[in-house]
């Protein structure tokens, strides 16, 4: 990261990462919802597609903000996923989408708000849903 | 000309911005208000000296490999370093007291504080004078 | 040849990002309600700052400085959704209601 | 380069636009958002001066840790201003400010021109201490150089300052234990 | 000159968000819109390295991204709870 | 807050923030950083943790006395390594003598310095951030 590799500088990083995983530690929040090593083998699948969403529904929302055909609505959706960090990777990919914002959550369901009536019908067509559980059943 | 306005710009507004952090200090009833307005004159005191720093052309004083580089003067930089840290930590300490002083009066306007205070002054004056 | 294809790949990068923050800003000032606007601020945070990143990723070529940028595009990815989605949850928590356009009144 | 000045007075004038609104909020959070804005602007500004460490500080203490200790306060503290019509002390303030203000404006005539290179402030030390930190020390960064090295006495007061600062806020919001309260109150009582 | 262009349409984004934090009718409105804020000023630190031809100091925008998301928090947690220190 | 989002990407942060703090600590020399921001990075992380886990879970990473500690430490460590070059027969705080040869000295000299710096930044703002965290507002007009 610094670009300079004397050895002592070299021997600070070493001292500061193991610093960091001391604290981590006794911070008592390695577990699976910090670092969900299982995702890893699906991840960069899923970020492709992620980004190709994200991609498609930033120029619909440019549409929408340019032309002024707004017509928001509100709504409830169930999620299938089992852990918490699978709910919480669903929750954000509908945030990151512009158009859809996750409101608020309940255990399993969701209330959804959306910028027109097609960014909720994307988002009733749990199409996302399946990505991401298939994500959490990776292995 | 252009060369001209824009080589005071930079002075005027800092001044302006100065003035308006005095005016806030001195106009403003609440105590908090008056703390922001320090901030304020901090900042601009801070600009005015990173401004006097500046060489037209020169880059940030980090050294390169290039011999013939122009850099900057680094002397207001170390001063301004230790004042913006110095500056919160003061900051701190006037908040801390304007807390003690809510949970004591139980307001932080001016005028509130100096009638709570007056009426207590009576009170004991009066006090005094019928034992 | 391939040094100015990248050039103005990255020049088109830039300016593409410029648009889509452009837009987002309007959105924020125009559109009617928070939740709304939540969108718009999204724009920003997604488009704008990926393709601007990427702009610059292509400026500098391989080297220690496209590594720094894109652990910024990760970190911008990672904090937007959050700060929008804790913004829409208070928001609905104190019993903001979301307005809908067609009749003027809230959902 | 020319266009280097424009664009500090581009920045400096947006940082004034946010100090007006400053002025004459009531809400306190909205002046606390504001404030956080303005430091953001400041920092900007910072790099565009080419001091790239201060900005650092800026953007991480200004605009930061100051920012959170505003908002730590406030949750002690009424969230609204009282309501002040514009009176006698205001049009004193105002009139100091000005005269101030105009005196020194008049006294900016006098001032070296920004980013002129042969400005008083560039010729003593300076030289000096860049091409000591190249050859004497081996450390790229002069400003890490003088802040460590040549002006260290000042940084040892200035840590000194700020340990200082941090025991007294601890001490002046240090809760007293309940007994003590009680002992005080049931004192009290006695008296009367 | 690119660049220069850039960073002149960051400030016209600027002052549009400012115009909707000054006159923002809801707090929630005030608060997104210094988000954004924030975040169009990591972009033009970033930039601005580009423009002046040393662009080694990105650490800056990692640092303001970073102040950014922790300020935004600690203004909702007040508003969440009425004090920073409880759960 | 109860927030589940908030809880889960704030476990996933809470040690890149520490990591790269301690990155502008030790790269102060090469580009911009030093003490003063590392401090203040790093008790950033802390109080967002804290913030969002609430103050008594902050408090088993970084206990009040520990946080004291650390916060002498560091300024005796400044005033330490000013005193090693007294011993070694040197003006107070000049660092020329600590390595083999001045300029190996004079980086050492500094990085323990900004490394005292740091300890007593990082430590004075976590100590803000508890008092004002801690206090008690019961409004007795008495006091």
């Amino acid at each position: 990261m610094s670009g300079h590799y004397s050895i002592l500088i070299t021997s600070l990083g070493i001292i500061s990462c193991a610093l960091c995983v001391y604290l981590t530690i006794k911070a008592n929040i390695l577990d699976n919802e910090m670092l969900p090593l299982y995702f890893f083998p699906r991840l960069l699948q899923y970020t492709l597609w992620l980004i190709k969403e994200i991609l498609i529904s930033n120029i619909e929302t440019a549409k929408v903000i340019l032309f002024k055909t707004e017509d928001p609505e509100l709504f409830t959706i169930k999620s299938s996923q089992a852990s918490n960090e699978g709910k919480v990777t669903y929750a954000n990919s509908i945030t990151l989408t512009p158009g859809t914002v996750t409101t608020q959550i309940n255990e399993n369901v969701f209330e959804v708000h959306a910028l027109t009536k097609s960014f909720g019908d994307d988002v009733r067509s749990s199409q996302m849903d399946k990505m991401v559980s298939w994500l959490e059943k990776g292995k | 000309m252009i060369n001209e306005i824009f080589g005071v710009w930079n002075y005027w507004i800092v001044f302006t911005l100065m003035m308006i952090g005095l005016y806030i200090v001195i106009s403003k009833k609440s105590l908090l208000k008056k703390v922001v307005g320090l901030a304020i004159f901090q900042t601009s005191v801070f600009l005015l000296y990173i401004t006097f720093g500046k060489i037209a052309g020169g880059t940030a004083p980090i050294i390169t490999n290039n011999s013939e580089e122009i850099y900057s003067n680094p002397l207001p930089h170390v001063l301004i370093l230790t004042a913006i840290v110095v500056g919160v930590a003061t900051t701190a300490l006037g908040l801390a007291l304007i807390v003690r002083i809510n949970k004591a009066y139980g307001s932080i306007n001016e005028d509130e504080i100096s009638a709570v205070d007056l009426v207590d002054y009576h009170e004991k004056f009066s006090e005094k004078k019928n034992k | 040849m391939i040094d100015s294809i990248i050039n103005y790949s990255s020049i088109a990068s830039l300016i593409l990002g410029i648009l889509f923050i452009l837009i987002g800003s309007i959105g924020i000032l125009r559109l009617p309600d928070v939740f709304s606007r939540i969108h718009a601020s999204g724009m920003i945070d997604t488009a704008g700052t990926a393709f601007i990143i990427l702009g610059m990723c292509l400026q500098s070529g391989i080297s220690l400085i496209t590594a720094k940028l894109i652990f910024i595009g990760i970190f911008i990815f990672f904090t937007s959704p959050i700060t929008g989605h804790v913004t829409a949850n208070l928001a609905r928590k104190k019993g903001l209601k979301p307005i809908s356009n067609n009749k003027g009144e809230t959902l | 380069m020319i266009t280097e000045i424009i664009i500090n007075a581009f920045l400096v004038s947006f940082m004034l636009v946010i100090a007006l609104f400053i002025v004459n909020t009531r809400k306190v959070i909205f002046t606390i958002l504001l404030a956080g804005t303005y430091s953001l602007v400041a920092a900007l500004m910072f790099v565009s001066l080419d001091a790239v460490d201060v900005a650092f500080t800026e953007a991480s203490v200004g605009a930061g840790i100051s920012t959170i200790l505003f908002l730590a306060a406030l949750s002690f503290l009424p969230k609204e201003e009282v309501q002040e019509s514009f009176n006698k002390n205001n049009i004193f303030a105002l009139s100091i400010c000005l005269l101030i203000g105009g005196l020194l404006i008049w006294a900016s005539y006098d001032l070296p021109m920004v980013g002129n290179e042969n400005n008083p402030v560039h010729q003593h030390l300076v030289s000096d201490f860049i091409e000591g930190s190249k050859n004497h020390i081996g450390i790229p960064n002069v400003v890490t150089a003088i802040l460590a090295s040549y002006r260290g006495y000042d940084t040892f007061g200035e840590t000194i300052v700020i340990y200082t600062a941090g025991l007294a806020v601890f001490i002046l919001l240090y809760n007293r234990t309940l007994k003590e309260t009680n002992k005080s109150v049931k004192n009290e009582i006695s008296k009367k | 000159m690119m660049f220069l262009a850039i960073l002149f349409a960051f400030s016209v984004c600027f002052l549009l968000i400012l115009i909707r934090l000054i006159a923002g009718k809801t707090t929630y409105d005030r608060i997104l819109a210094a988000n954004s804020i924030g975040t169009i000023v990591v972009l033009a630190i970033s930039i601005h390295g580009f423009y002046m031809g040393r662009p080694e100091f990105i650490d800056i925008s990692i640092v303001y991204a970073l102040i950014n998301f922790i300020g935004t928090v600690a203004v909702l947690k007040l508003f969440d709870k009425g004090k920073l220190g409880d759960k | 807050m109860n927030n589940l989002i908030l809880k889960v990407c704030t476990k996933v942060l809470f040690t890149p923030i520490i990591l790269f703090g301690l990155y502008v600590q030790f790269h102060g020399d090469f580009g911009p950083g030093g003490g003063f921001q590392a401090g203040v990075i790093v008790a950033a992380a802390f109080i967002l943790y804290a913030m969002v886990f609430g103050v008594d879970k902050c408090k088993i990473i970084m206990p009040s006395k520990l946080n004291f500690f650390l916060l002498v430490l560091g300024a005796f460590l400044y005033g330490f390594v000013g005193v090693v070059g007294l011993i070694l027969g040197e003006p107070y705080l000049s660092y020329d003598l600590l390595g083999s040869n001045k300029q190996s000295g004079q980086h050492i000299g500094i990085l323990l310095v900004e490394f005292g710096v740091g300890l007593t930044v990082c430590n004075v703002m976590i100590c803000l951030f508890y008092s004002f965290a801690n206090f008690k507002f019961g409004r007795n007009k008495n006091d």
